[in-house]
């Protein structure tokens, strides 16, 4: 049985189709200005195995040709993210939070803290007994602690948002970021970059900040054991090493590909929801699992 | 959360104690320079060295009569105090202690000096402490004391002022929140106030008051005698340490070496270009920030509100009455008029520009402060209407060096001065002078 | 006599080289080298406009909040520093005399003054702890609707039922846009662009009224060459505003006419 | 779906245009004085004794765009505070005779301050709202409550007597006894009214003549009888923290499958809760009932008791999850926060914490919150 995970997140958007829970293929792109655009180009993307924003797969792939998958193959699909209410051709629209939580315990199983660090928001979730959600927060009045930051910070350096980290680990010193205001963010590293700073000590001191920032947040929801970071913020060594410094023992489990757990859990609601009805004896038919209209 | 940066009351001790050693070796400073350390020091000990002299320490909000304190064995720890001389000797442990208390739920847009005395208690590294003692005269902060207090399990009393503190109704109800204080601090220590030892801590206040109106006299002189680095010693015994005799000595001290420097006009730097009054408070947040500006503009600060008392000040009504002189020194105790109406407070700021020739005013917008907000404009007006005095104001936070950068206050300096200098009020003033 | 104005903001440097009331050559360079690298490079292509050497520069003046470190790089005769709202000022004093009110709208900051009749800065204030009435909104929204930052303005004049941001973060305020464009329908554009105007606007004239009620008010700084933002501000003053050519040079304008002063003083001969 | 109260669509056509409405207009044309209060120890029924009209000075259903505002009050302060003076700027409040508030926070005591210093009225004056409930608190807020009295006495140039306050008592009371009801009818599983509806009702008894206000209130809970109308939805909620005036904001909830069943805020239950006693001096009672007869308020010293009240709401009214609305910079509710959530958390009831700008609707950034906490009781539920 096929079903479909889309996140259509404020930056990037990312789709999953699973196979019997089974990952089958996934991909992402840039979220374009048009969200409906966007939805379809990136179901093309994970059809035809494309992931635009980050290059190469970090998860085995079935080898399996699958690039003659249409929509209409899908048992259910479920969407997420910020633009979840406009995509046209889903059967449900879930929020990020539940998928996040669901995605991450595919990952890794037991999880019981997510810290997902998005564009515009962050989040904490606290995972209950059940994998349910058992309390969660999010960043609010202000944008300090997210990806957003890391962005407009990365830009005014000229570094590549994939190298930001990498390079912040060369640094020498952390030089402390007098702002953490996102928007004059940008000002403090250009700032520092004119004083004749170093980039990686600006880095360095960028993510400083902001683990701080998201750690205070996500431990109004409370830290445990198995803690588990979702979302691009997972593919950033420079922030992962400082939230661990910033938390004595401390151990951040990461997803192999972190981009795509919202789309994941997204993806596994819809599994649930077809199988419910296939149980309920009606055919798999769009109709079928469409209760949510 | 990490809490490595996080100050002990033991380590402010010794590196106080360090920093008074430091201070005498450095030259130009004013001899009083080095007894200001020694008392912050002293302050600090106290508190250090409380639980093994069997002493009560009470955490305590503004406004409170310190005299009670001081006669019934009670050693007080100002809440808002422990962040400004945390900033002094380490800079880092405010921030850390504010990113504890946000990981707590505690919202960022609260008063920071509460906030990181919520960090600080959070992991344990407030000063040990027996009950919260605070009152509505200072701000609706003052009802962490209570949520705080019950979160770990210490006793609190508040004492309440109605909105207009001077009628006679609202100074015998005031009064009479003494003596529940009193009451609750008998039942919490067990034992009985001393009124005898009363009636001289509040005398020892009293002269306290008497030396400071003396050193304003003095401060008022062009060119000012009082150096940035005294500046907050009159501060620290006149709201921290007042009944107490080593406060009476050092500001006799000071009062004895600011006459000897007006008498042979020496000022606080060779040329005074400026002189600022700070209309909120003095930029706890940059401890170096006063001394930059002296040498950098040659502006000398020469009144801060939260040390002016109010005209003169003669509050020693009937010697026989303590709690009576208590209630009413409070009326007209410093920093008080923040709690008042707004007007009352810029009338006050008014009159204070006038004693000291301010050329211009800092208003500290301190982030956390609702007050403030709701002020700034209000004493800025007035200042500007009535004495030609314009105002800079400061978006800052009073305590989190990190909320403004100080490159970012630089430059506003730079185009306050400049600006100082270019007006007609200013060069009147000069020309006076 | 050529002298030369040097503004150092956190984002660019502009140079500015005026002789007597004449501007000979200016310079706007964003290059995220360092500040002395920047500087250097902007008065070079600012002296091959005007066609001088660098010893024709009789004197200097440099603003903004990096002009400490690089003063001694540009070994320039004479070279002092002024503060960015005196600058502010007097360049604006320099084009319109009349103007009373003085509103500078930078990349990430912005600043409002008043002025005596002869120039002088009376009194001033900076713009709050959160940007959104500055520019840095405007680029942000620029590369969200892929509308280049020069035809923000002309695009908004074809709103209709312009859309206000309510977020004082501008983060936030970047939600708020996406949640319009996502609509169904989506907000359209023009009026997308017409409502963030109207935000940053109301921003500034809140900014503006510390001051008392502006008579002349003008407009200056790189965001000033946004007729929208003209527009909407002119909406709360109820007349035109001063808009100066070049607006964002006005600091280093500014600048340049303090040298200017020092030369005529003979300050710079020392 | 359920037919739109008519008696609720009355009392809206009598509230406004917003604030000056229909009913304002026809009060002043008849030459008495309108006076504005601000929080909720400003006791009405002296302002109505002295035959003048209490309107409470707040926001509406539009936000308010600041420009000015913050001119006189940074933007550090709460903007439910920059909006009163905003709308004050904008000329909105004009028809004020008279303005009382309290030193109920530091934010209300700087409004008042500032609205003396810029924009005096004929009629101005501010109380003491007491941080502690015993015996000394009501003597202290009698004293001032006295004064009140005195000075409006003056201000109408004779000496409000005593019956008429002890009159104004009973047609208040009354209008708590009415508003009390409709609470009552919303503990049934399928409540009558919206929990929109419901703050429509409380705003409308801020604004209008507490006469006519109970007229209609009385016609409105005979409408719930005759209609028998039902609210169903799945999940029920509680809304507390900062006062609310935009309806949208609990609409916006209410749009998800949630209805708002209970509330703890002053423009809400603590509006429509407890009588005065009628058996006291009038002066005395008054005095009592607003320092100890109301659940316990956030900026009261005793904060166990409001949380002990809002977790006895939550069961009576068999909530679902709470949705605690907090205008950024409110200090009191800053320091509830963590306490709160701790004791919720013992009783076993869901808090979603949301902060706010005052009168803004809700954004992306508090749907996606709410839509979550949905469906995490939804997952809850089984």
């Amino acid at each position: 049985m096929l079903t479909m995970g889309i996140d259509v997140g404020s930056r990037s958007s990312k789709c999953v189709i699973l196979d019997d829970g089974q990952l089958l293929t996934y991909g992402s792109i840039e979220t374009g200005p048009n969200i409906v655009k966007t939805a379809q180009a990136v179901v093309e993307a994970a059809v035809n195995r494309r992931t635009g924003l980050w290059g190469e797969y970090r998860m085995p792939l079935p080898d399996v040709k699958v690039d003659h998958l249409k929509i209409e193959d899908m048992a259910c699909i479920v969407s997420t993210g910020y633009g979840r209410a406009v995509v046209p051709f889903a059967h449900h629209a879930i929020t990020e939070i539940s998928c996040h939580c669901r995605g991450a315990q595919w990952f890794v199983p037991g999880v019981s803290t997510v810290l997902d660090v998005g564009g515009q928001d962050s989040k904490g979730i606290r995972v209950g007994a059940k994998g349910e959600v058992a309390d969660f927060v999010m960043n609010d009045k202000c944008a300090g602690g997210t990806g957003r930051f890391m962005e407009i910070v990365a830009e005014a350096l000229q570094v590549r948002l994939s190298e930001i980290g990498p390079l912040s680990l060369q640094s020498t010193k952390v030089l402390p970021f007098s702002s953490t205001c996102a928007a004059f963010g940008r000002g403090a590293a250009v700032a520092m970059r004119k004083e004749g700073e170093r980039k990686e000590n600006i880095l360095a001191g960028l993510h400083e900040s902001i683990a701080k920032r998201v750690m205070a947040l996500v431990s109004k929801v409370g830290i445990s054991d198995k803690f588990v970071i979702s979302g691009g913020i997972g593919r950033n060594v420079g922030l992962v090493n400082k939230i661990e410094e910033n938390f004595a023992g401390l151990k951040v489990n990461l997803p192999q590909e972190p981009m795509i757990v919202g789309a994941v859990g997204a993806a596994l609601f819809a599994l649930d929801r077809a199988q419910k009805k296939a149980k309920a004896g009606q055919s798999e038919t769009l109709e079928g699992c469409d209760e949510g209209h | 959360m990490s809490d490595a940066s996080l100050i002990t009351t033991e380590e402010l001790a010794t590196r106080l104690k360090m920093a008074a050693e430091g201070i005498k070796k450095v030259p130009g400073l004013m001899k009083s320079s080095v007894g200001y350390m020694e008392l912050l020091q002293k302050y600090v000990e106290r508190i250090a060295t409380a639980k093994e002299k069997g002493k009560f320490v009470a955490t305590h909000g503004t406004q409170q009569p310190i005299e009670i304190y001081e006669a019934m064995d009670v050693v007080g720890v100002f809440n808002e105090f422990w962040g400004v001389v945390s900033d002094v000797v380490k800079l880092e442990s405010v921030p850390e202690a504010l990113s504890i208390s946000a990981s707590t739920g505690t919202p960022g847009e609260v008063c920071s000096f509460f906030r990181n005395m919520d960090g600080l208690l959070h992991v344990g590294k407030w000063p040990r402490t027996d009950f919260f003692l605070y009152a509505t005269s200072s701000c609706d902060n003052v009802k962490a004391f209570h949520t705080l207090g019950r979160r770990y399990g210490i006793a609190s009393f508040g004492m309440e002022r109605p909105h207009y503190p001077f009628t006679s109704r609202a100074l015998d109800f005031w009064k009479n929140e003494h003596k529940r204080l009193i009451a609750f601090l008998e039942e919490q220590t067990g034992k009985k106030l001393d009124y005898d030892r009363l009636k001289e801590t509040v005398r020892l206040s009293y002269r306290l008051t008497e030396i400071c109106l003396e050193i304003d006299k003095l401060v008022a002189h062009v060119p000012s005698p009082m150096s940035s680095e005294c500046f907050g010693g009159v501060l620290l015994a006149l709201r921290l340490m007042c009944g107490t005799q080593d406060a009476v000595d050092f500001l006799t001290g000071l009062r004895d070496e600011l006459q000897e420097r007006v008498d042979n006009g020496i000022g606080a730097v060779k040329e005074e270009r400026f002189r600022v009054m700070w209309s909120s408070f003095t930029p706890f947040f940059d401890p170096k920030l006063m001394g930059f500006m002296q040498q950098k503009y040659g502006a000398v600060s020469v009144c801060e509100m939260l040390a002016r008392w109010r005209g003169e000040s003669k509050w020693m009504l009937d010697p026989d009455d303590p709690l009576g002189n208590l209630a009413y020194r409070t009326q007209l105790a410093p920093g008080n008029c923040q709690y008042a109406p707004s007007i009352d407070w810029a009338e006050n700021s008014v009159a204070q520009a006038r004693i000291f020739t301010a050329d211009g005013a800092i208003f500290n917008n301190n982030w956390g402060c609702k007050q403030a907000a709701g002020l700034g404009p209000i004493v800025r007006d007035e200042l500007l209407r009535h004495c030609g005095v314009p105002t800079l104001t400061i978006a800052c936070d009073v305590i989190d060096n990190t909320f403004t950068s100080r490159a970012d206050i630089e430059a506003q300096l730079d185009g306050f001065f400049e600006m100082l200098e270019g007006s007609k009020a200013y060069q009147e003033r000069r020309a006076h002078a | 006599m050529a002298v030369v104005g040097i503004d150092l903001g956190s984002q660019s440097t502009k140079v500015v080289i005026l002789d007597g009331d004449v501007i000979l050559g200016g310079a706007s360079l964003q290059t995220g080298e360092s500040a002395e690298t920047e500087a250097r490079m902007a008065v070079q292509e600012a002296l091959r406009q005007a066609g001088l050497k660098r010893e024709d520069l009789k004197a200097a003046v440099a603003t903004g909040t990096l002009a400490v470190p690089v003063t001694a790089a540009l070994n320039i005769a004479a070279l002092k520093q002024r503060s960015a709202a005196s600058c502010i000022a007097t360049g604006a004093y320099f084009r319109f005399p009349q103007a009373r009110t003085v509103l500078y709208v930078g990349a990430d900051s912005s600043m409002a003054i008043r002025l005596s009749a002869d120039g002088q800065v009376e009194d001033s204030v900076k713009n709050e702890r959160c940007a959104v009435s500055s520019g840095a909104l405007l680029d942000i929204v620029s590369r969200m609707l892929e509308v280049p930052v020069e035809e923000l303005g002309p695009m908004s004049l074809q709103a209709t039922a312009p859309e206000t941001v309510s977020s004082r973060c501008v983060v936030f305020a970047e939600g708020e846009i996406l949640s319009f464009i996502h609509r169904d329908p989506p907000v359209p554009v023009p009026d997308v662009i017409a409502g963030v105007h109207q935000s940053i606007a109301a921003g500034l004239w809140g900014m503006v009224q510390k001051l008392g009620v502006p008579s002349e008010l003008l407009l200056c700084g790189g965001v000033a060459r946004n007729a929208g933002i003209v527009k909407a501000i002119e909406a709360h003053l109820g007349k035109a505003l001063l808009v100066p050519a070049q607006p964002q040079y006005v600091r280093a304008l500014g600048a340049a006419v303090f040298a200017r002063q020092m030369e005529r003083e003979g300050v710079a001969s020392c | 779906m359920n037919a739109p109260l008519q008696t609720l669509n009355e009392m809206q056509r009598a509230t406004s245009p917003f604030p000056e409405s229909v009913t304002v207009k026809d009060w002043k044309a008849t030459g008495r004085k309108v006076i504005g209060w601000v929080n909720p120890y400003v006791p009405e029924e002296i302002i109505h004794a002295a035959g003048m009209l209490p309107f409470q000075v707040a926001g509406d259903n539009e936000p308010v765009q600041m420009q000015g505002a913050e001119a006189y009050i940074y933007s550090n302060t709460c903007s439910y505070i920059r909006t009163c003076w905003q709308l004050q700027l904008d000329g909105k409040y004009g028809f004020l005779d008279g303005l009382v508030s309290c030193s109920f926070c530091d934010q209300d005591k700087r409004l008042y301050s500032v609205w003396e210093y810029y924009k005096k009225l004929p009629y101005m004056d501010i109380l003491y709202a007491p941080r502690k409930r015993d015996e000394e608190a009501v003597h202290l807020y009698l004293g001032d409550l006295e004064d009140f009295r005195d000075r409006l006495s003056q201000c109408r140039l004779s000496r409000i007597p005593d019956r008429d306050v002890a009159n104004s008592i009973r047609v208040y009371n009354r209008g708590r006894e009415l508003m009390h009801r409709l609470y009552e009818l919303r503990k049934r599983d399928r409540p009558p009214v919206t929990g929109a509806e419901a703050l429509e009702v409380s705003k409308a008894a801020a604004r209008l003549p507490r006469e006519r206000f109970n007229e209609l209130m009385e016609q409105l809970l005979d409408e719930i009888q005759r209609t028998g109308r039902q609210i169903k939805k799945a999940r029920r909620l509680m809304v507390i923290g900062s006062d609310l005036h935009n309806t949208n904001q609990v609409a916006a909830l209410e749009t998800l499958d949630a209805v708002v069943v209970v509330d703890e805020m002053n423009c809400g239950i603590r509006y429509a809760w407890g009588q005065v006693d009628t058996q006291l001096p009038p002066m005395e009672a008054l005095a009592r009932y607003y320092v100890l007869g109301r659940p316990v308020d956030m900026h009261t010293w005793n904060s166990d008791g409001r949380l002990e009240f809002i977790g006895e709401m939550a069961e009576q009214y068999k909530v679902d999850g709470i949705i605690s609305e907090i205008v950024r910079f409110c200090t009191y509710n800053g320091w509830d926060k963590f306490d709160l959530k701790k004791q919720m958390a013992q009783r076993g009831i869901p808090i979603l914490e949301l902060d706010l700008e005052y009168g803004h609707p809700a954004g992306a950034q508090v749907k996606i919150r709410a839509e979550a906490f949905m469906e995490m009781l939804e997952s809850r539920a089984g």
